[in-house]
């Protein structure tokens, strides 16, 4: 491990990631040209770290939409061929609780049963360059899932008002500092303490056990009476995976392709089953999916909570739907 | 051929909408003539009674799937006339735009689509073969530059999202421009050539009838923002006084409604546009007129295909000229409040002069709406040319008589739709 | 290999745009045609009112008796029916005319010329309908997905799913936060997000889903001090009322 | 099974192809690739996700029995967009098969008990192969009862087995249908009326059920009368899956996915899913 610890000074912010995106494809957050911030491609746009970016970075790793196989269609056979994935990539300026969505998926594709090759292939050539918060974000609540120190990154980054502090946080992080070292000074540097507070909270002590209980509260129902169903939280969130696989065929070949979309569980169709039954058909049972999957089953197989705080759903919600305010009411009616 | 003669052209194929053709010939000469529309009524202007201003222009864009893009402008430009707003310079721009997009969407589906068929003896495009089938990829690429223009500028090819009285609500980055302008400097020589195909066959157009001819007139060739309307009569008018002038009325075979100006019937669209305003043409355009065989302006209904192809080329060149200088704007989205007033819309649709008028109440809901559509005024002389040109081809076999009179009506590039959108009526 | 489909587009009372749209597909149309063969179309060609079909595509919405004759007509002769753009399935804007006074209709069809309905009615109100293509007008990939689909034997269905799910996936700011109100939450998507991508509001054009919260959307534009008559236009542009009662 | 196997369509080929009532084949599939045959082993009540190229991937369960491992059966009733593009297949023709998932019945664990088998429908299909390998190895069990019941009688899968199975040695056989057709001579009725004309003796039984979810429900509710505890019931669940490893979510039924902690639960698991969620 290089010990010494790197300052990047602001003017050179776009030369390094110039010299970065000469390797792989940096996703950097910044605005969109519909004015939303999010994580995208590096191409000399404005790097914006004021805050947690509205959007997630996870169409880094899993996009709306992807092309998983390709099925040719032979006279007496069927040519399966995975697509191959653009390897390649680094998330660069990801927030703390983000690493922590990544590390979910990790969990989940790569731990959990059996390996998804699909997800591996798109992870294990993605590098995470963590950016420290130093202020609270507005609906956030990291220090309550703990959340709040990143992990599994390669880089560890600390904004200052004319520079970025930089240190190596994986052998792969600091091959990258060693290549990129002219655009780097070596500075003394203490990492942060990082004291603020978050604004909002979420008691998590047996909150499992708590919310298990709470499966039949009348909670679900009214809180379900004001939900759109729009689906925004589970697209915004950035641990949110739920995928569904589609075959199309290609015009009127015989080959065909198959996709994994981006599924949600307040959707109808996510329990549909052939003969139009569908297992969740109430609002409150499709939002109760979500909170719950977000803060209970997800323990189940992979040991952590799959909320990991960020409060995206919260600020995303038109009708003003707040998970830590469903929990704080279950926890009030069955502790 | 007999000299007394029934036609009945049920569901004439190749036009939009649903029209059927009932002519009698009685000793040679045409003894009655009902051009019957058989679309229903579309009460367009009742149903944007106690709207708001905000979303008017988005309903009547449903008028005509074809010229859109002139509805929704025509009404936008109304409502800011009653609310006396200006609107921003991007939103103007980009309407301009849109409208050249939507001429050569239009212009090139009819030439290519429902006239030429005609000409090259096919009863569909689907029947082209060979050679010709290039003729369908030439028409869909220009189609396309066209429809790339609105979809780049306004979300979608036909109706248009983000134009909103007063400006839009998001314009696009100089890139989807860019893209634009390339699809559209690719086809110039297609549409080039669209010329030289029509003239070949209007050459061979003798028929005439002397008409009136009526159009916007502006500093530029004027699409909107025309300061007046001019007659080749002579009339010169402005816009507030346009209703005076023409007269609706209904007819009890059709239910589209007619039109005279002045008291007689009178022609808009392409070829009234170059009759009148030939001087504005893109240079480009102007030298393309020039040497066609086809001599432009003269009084041969057929030959508004020659005046459509002309246009093309117009309109592909000065939406080149005109998207080059594009320059997207900080988006600026004003609060416009509503505000009791009458304001009236005039631009040029592809098919001719368009007019819409709007009265709004305090709150700027409408209280009372007036539309007059290209169709709707050309449907007169449509009949009238028709009792000139069918004694001229009595001679023929009748299949061939009836291909004659449908390419007459196809010419006029006619719009059902458009045509029936009122509600008010009055009985002659 | 199967045998190309045969199919037809037929438009009733309606601005023709959704089979505009059927050009749009460009280069993918000449793909399209090398299996759907296109028999009965008056707009591209002559009428041939015999032929048996596939597959029938209907735009426009039925006003008159006609339009009626015409449907049931074009309904008997082909295997599938599929209902194109907004007039088709949801009466779409033609259908404001729907909730117009009663005395306005009745006046209307003393003088009508061709006999209108009282109502607008979309295709499926009318006669069974295999297939429904929202949007006003409708959209090309959504034509040539179902003509793959359907030729390959496929049934594809309608999800409820909301407009939002795309906006997001698009990654656009949300308008309702903009104090602009937007019919996205209760509308079928599969337009990817379109007019709040244009930074526009939704105005509900591919109809509302069947599992729609109308009320708790009503509730939040009220939030929004948007004013009740716009409101009211708003879920009446091209939806029939979601809050008529019973009898209205 | 190796990587592969799990992860993606690995060809396989129809090798014939059996109607079995209405609506419904059994198809028998072997895997193109021979060392993928060899490497296939699985317990009863395990299922495939069968891919139809083009048109979808969908569970199936394995309907032959796990004793028999060079070919697999399915048997698959035509509902939907990918049953229906496979039916009309010959044989031959390719199909993909990516599995098998589930956790399948522990029949190790029933050794020396009465066995009671309850199905509706086709759910015969599941539990076949449960029956195949306890039939397969009769010694090891003692009492067998199968009840089955089915909408007509037409509809009854199996009926070579059926009638092989009632000639086993202390298998007691009994068939139900819901519409009783001239040519039916046995009982009309739902299922679980069948219960009371069985000799059933709770004490040493396990019972497994395999059906629709109204069946699964209420044939619980009459074991448990007849004093069934719920550790010795089994059922096989069904839900949307799309990916049969635990990783889309779809089966997830109150924090229990179906694919990988089922498709088979013991009673005591079922009592805490809420399976019909409000
Ligand atoms: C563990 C398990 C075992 C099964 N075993 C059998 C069997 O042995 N024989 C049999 O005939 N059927 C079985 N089914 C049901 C079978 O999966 C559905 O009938 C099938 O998915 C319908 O697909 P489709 O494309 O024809 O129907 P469509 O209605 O067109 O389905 C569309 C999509 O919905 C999904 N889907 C629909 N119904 C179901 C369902 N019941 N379960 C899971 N996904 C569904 C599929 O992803 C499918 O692609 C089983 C289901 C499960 C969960
Ligand atoms: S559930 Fe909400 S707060 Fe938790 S990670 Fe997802 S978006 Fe963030
Ligand atoms: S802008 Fe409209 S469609 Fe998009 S998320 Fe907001 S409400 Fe939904
Ligand atoms: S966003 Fe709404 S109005 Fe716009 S195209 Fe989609 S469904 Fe239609």
């Amino acid at each position: 491990m290089i010990q010494e610890k790197f300052v990047l000074k602001k003017e050179n912010l776009h030369a390094f990631l110039e010299a970065l995106s000469k390797d792989m494809e940096v996703f950097v957050p910044c605005h969109n040209e519909n004015g939303a911030t999010t994580f995208l491609p590096y191409n000399g746009q404005e790097i914006y770290t004021a805050a947690q970016t509205f959007y997630s970075p996870k169409q880094a790793l899993n996009k709306p939409s992807e092309k998983e196989f390709f099925f040719g269609k032979k006279s007496s056979s069927v040519e399966v061929e995975r697509v191959k994935q653009n390897g390649g990539k680094m998330i660069f300026g990801i927030r703390p609780c983000d690493t922590h969505a990544v590390k979910a998926f990790d969990k989940l594709y790569l731990e959990y049963g059996e390996v998804d090759p699909f997800y591996r292939e798109k992870r294990d050539s993605t590098l995470l360059a963590a950016l420290v918060c130093t202020e609270p974000c507005s609906n956030g609540f990291c220090h309550s899932m703990g959340t709040q120190e990143p992990t599994g990154h390669d880089l560890l980054m600390v904004e200052k008002a004319d520079s970025f502090y930089i240190e190596a946080a994986s052998s792969k992080g600091e091959e990258l500092i060693k290549k990129h070292r002219g655009l780097l000074n070596i500075t003394k540097f203490q990492k942060p303490e990082l004291n603020f507070e978050c604004k909002k909270k979420l008691d998590t002590r047996n909150l499992k056990e708590i919310l298990d209980k709470g499966f039949f509260s009348k909670v679900w129902e009214e809180e379900g009476k004001r939900d759109l169903n729009c689906t925004s939280c589970t697209q915004v969130c950035p641990s949110c995976y739920c995928f569904l696989t589609l075959d199309k065929f290609i015009l009127n070949t015989e080959n065909s392709e198959r996709f994994r979309e981006w599924d949600s569980c307040h959707l109808q169709r996510f329990t549909k089953v052939a003969g139009n039954h569908i297992f969740r058909k109430s609002r409150e049972s499709r939002l109760r999916q979500f909170v719950m999957h977000k803060l209970s089953y997800f323990q189940k197989n992979n040991d952590m909570m799959l909320c990991i705080g960020c409060g995206r759903c919260i600020s995303v919600c038109p009708v003003g739907i707040d998970l830590t305010e469903i929990a704080a009411k279950i926890r009030s009616e069955f502790e | 051929m007999h000299k007394n003669e029934d036609f009945c052209i049920k569901n004439i194929t190749k036009i939009e909408g649903h029209a059927n053709l009932d002519l009698k010939v009685r000793g040679g000469k045409v003894d009655s003539c009902e051009f019957r529309v058989t679309e229903s009524h579309r009460f367009f202007e009742d149903m944007v009674k106690g709207r708001h201003f905000s979303q008017v222009p988005l309903i009547v864009s449903r008028i005509c799937g074809l010229c859109s893009s002139s509805h929704l402008t025509t009404a936008t430009e109304a409502i800011e006339d009653a609310l006396q707003i200006q609107p921003t310079e991007q939103a103007m721009f980009l309407r301009e735009a849109s409208l050249f997009g939507e001429f050569i969407k239009s212009h090139a589906l009819h030439l290519y689509m429902l006239v030429l068929p005609d000409y090259l003896g096919k009863e569909s495009v689907l029947q082209f073969e060979g050679n010709q089938l290039e003729l369908v990829k030439d028409a869909l690429a220009i189609k396309k530059a066209g429809t790339d223009i609105l979809t780049a500028l306004g979300g979608r090819p036909h109706h248009t999202v983000n134009h909103r009285p007063g400006y839009v609500t998001r314009a696009p980055n100089r890139e989807k421009v860019e893209n634009v302008l390339n699809g559209l400097r690719s086809v110039r020589d297609l549409a080039a050539q669209t010329v030289l195909i029509f003239d070949k066959y209007s050459k061979k157009q003798t028929f005439e009838r002397k008409t009136n001819f009526v159009a916007l007139k502006g500093d530029d060739y004027p699409l909107m923002n025309g300061r007046s309307i001019h007659c080749s009569d002579g009339t010169v008018l402005g816009k507030n006084e346009l209703s005076k002038h023409i007269k609706e009325f209904v007819v009890p075979y059709s239910t589209a409604k007619n039109t005279e100006f002045n008291g007689k019937d009178y022609v808009v669209g392409a070829l009234a546009r170059i009759a009148l305003n030939s001087k504005q043409l893109h240079p480009k355009a102007k030298e393309i007129m020039d040497s066609c065989e086809t001599k432009l302006p003269n009084h041969c209904p057929f030959s508004t295909n020659l005046a459509q192809a002309i246009e093309l080329v117009h309109c592909v060149e000065t939406a080149i000229d005109h998207l080059d200088g594009y320059e997207p704007h900080k988006a600026e989205w004003p609060d416009i409040q509503g505000k009791d007033g009458n304001g009236i819309g005039v631009t040029e649709a592809p098919r001719g002069l368009l007019y819409h008028t709007y009265d709004l109440n305090a709150d700027g809901f409408v209280t009372d709406s007036n539309m007059v559509i290209p169709t709707q005024q050309n449907i007169r002389s449509i009949e009238l040319d028709l009792n000139d040109l069918v004694p001229t081809i009595l001679s023929m076999p009748k299949p061939k008589a009836e291909l004659e009179m449908e390419k007459l009506i196809r010419s006029y590039d006619p719009c059902i739709s458009c045509s029936v959108h009122f509600l008010k009526v009055n009985w002659l | 290999m199967a045998k190309k489909m045969r199919a037809g587009f037929y438009s009733l009372s309606c601005c023709e745009g959704c089979e505009l749209v059927v050009f749009d597909l460009e280069e993918k149309l000449l793909k399209a045609l090398e299996f759907v063969e296109i028999v009965d179309a008056r707009l591209f060609d002559g009428n041939h009112p015999n032929e048996k079909l596939d597959i029938a595509i209907v735009e426009g919405g039925v006003q008159s008796e006609l339009d009626k004759k015409h449907l049931e007509e074009i309904r008997e002769r082909s295997t599938y029916l599929v209902a194109f753009g907004a007039c088709a399935t949801i009466a779409g804007i033609p259908g404001i005319r729907n909730s117009l006074p009663k005395e306005m209709q009745a006046k209307l069809n003393s003088k009508a010329i061709i006999p209108v309905k009282e109502k607008v009615f979309p295709v499926p109100a009318v006669v069974k309908t295999d297939f429904v293509l929202q949007g006003c007008p409708a959209f090309t990939h959504e034509l040539l997905d179902l003509l793959v689909a359907l030729y390959h034997g496929k049934k594809p269905v309608l999800e409820n799913i909301p407009v939002c799910k795309e906006c997001k996936e698009r990654e656009n700011p949300c308008l309702l936060f903009e104090g602009i109100p937007c019919l996205g939450p209760v509308t079928y998507a599969g337009c990817k997000a379109l007019c709040p991508t244009e930074r526009a509001q939704c105005i509900g054009c591919r109809g509302f889903t069947e599992d729609a919260n109308f009320e708790a959307l009503r509730k939040r534009f009220r939030k929004m001090d948007v004013d009740e008559r716009i409101i009211h236009n708003l879920f009446t542009y091209f939806n029939q009322n979601p809050f008529k009662k019973e009898g209205e | 099974m190796s990587e592969k196997m799990l992860t993606e369509p690995c060809q396989a080929k129809i090798v014939k192809i059996k109607d079995e009532a209405p609506e419904t084949k059994t198809f028998t599939i072997k895997y193109v690739d021979e060392a993928l045959q060899k490497a296939l082993h699985f317990t009863p009540g395990k299922f495939f996700m069968l891919s139809i190229f083009g048109y979808g991937e969908i569970p199936i369960s394995i309907s032959s029995s796990p004793l028999k491992t060079d070919s697999v059966e399915l048997t698959i009733v035509d509902v939907g967009n990918a049953t229906h593009a496979l039916h009309p297949m010959k044989e031959g023709d390719i199909v993909g098969l990516r599995g098998p998932f589930g956790n399948g019945f522990p029949i190790q664990k029933f050794r020396n008990k009465d066995i009671v088998f309850v199905s509706g429908g086709c759910g015969m299909a599941p539990l076949r192969p449960a029956v195949k390998a306890i039939v397969g190895k009769r010694s090891e069990y003692k009492k067998l009862t199968l009840f089955y019941g089915c909408k007509r009688s037409d509809q009854m899968l199996f009926k070579e087995d059926l009638k092989e199975w009632s000639g086993v040695e202390n298998f007691n056989t009994l068939f139900t249908v819901d519409e009783g057709t001239p040519d039916w001579k046995g009982e009309v009725g739902v299922v679980t009326k069948l219960f009371g004309k069985a000799d059933l003796k709770p004490e040493n039984s396990i019972a497994m059920i395999v059906g629709p979810p109204v069946m699964i429900h209420f044939a619980i509710i009459e074991l448990k009368k007849i004093g069934f505890k719920e550790g010795q019931i089994y059922a096989s669940l069904e839900r949307l899956m799309h990916c049969g490893m635990g990783k889309c979510a779809h089966c997830n039924v109150a924090g229990t996915y179906v694919c990988t902690d089922g498709p088979v639960f013991s009673g005591a698991e079922l009592a805490k899913l809420p399976l019909e969620e409000k």
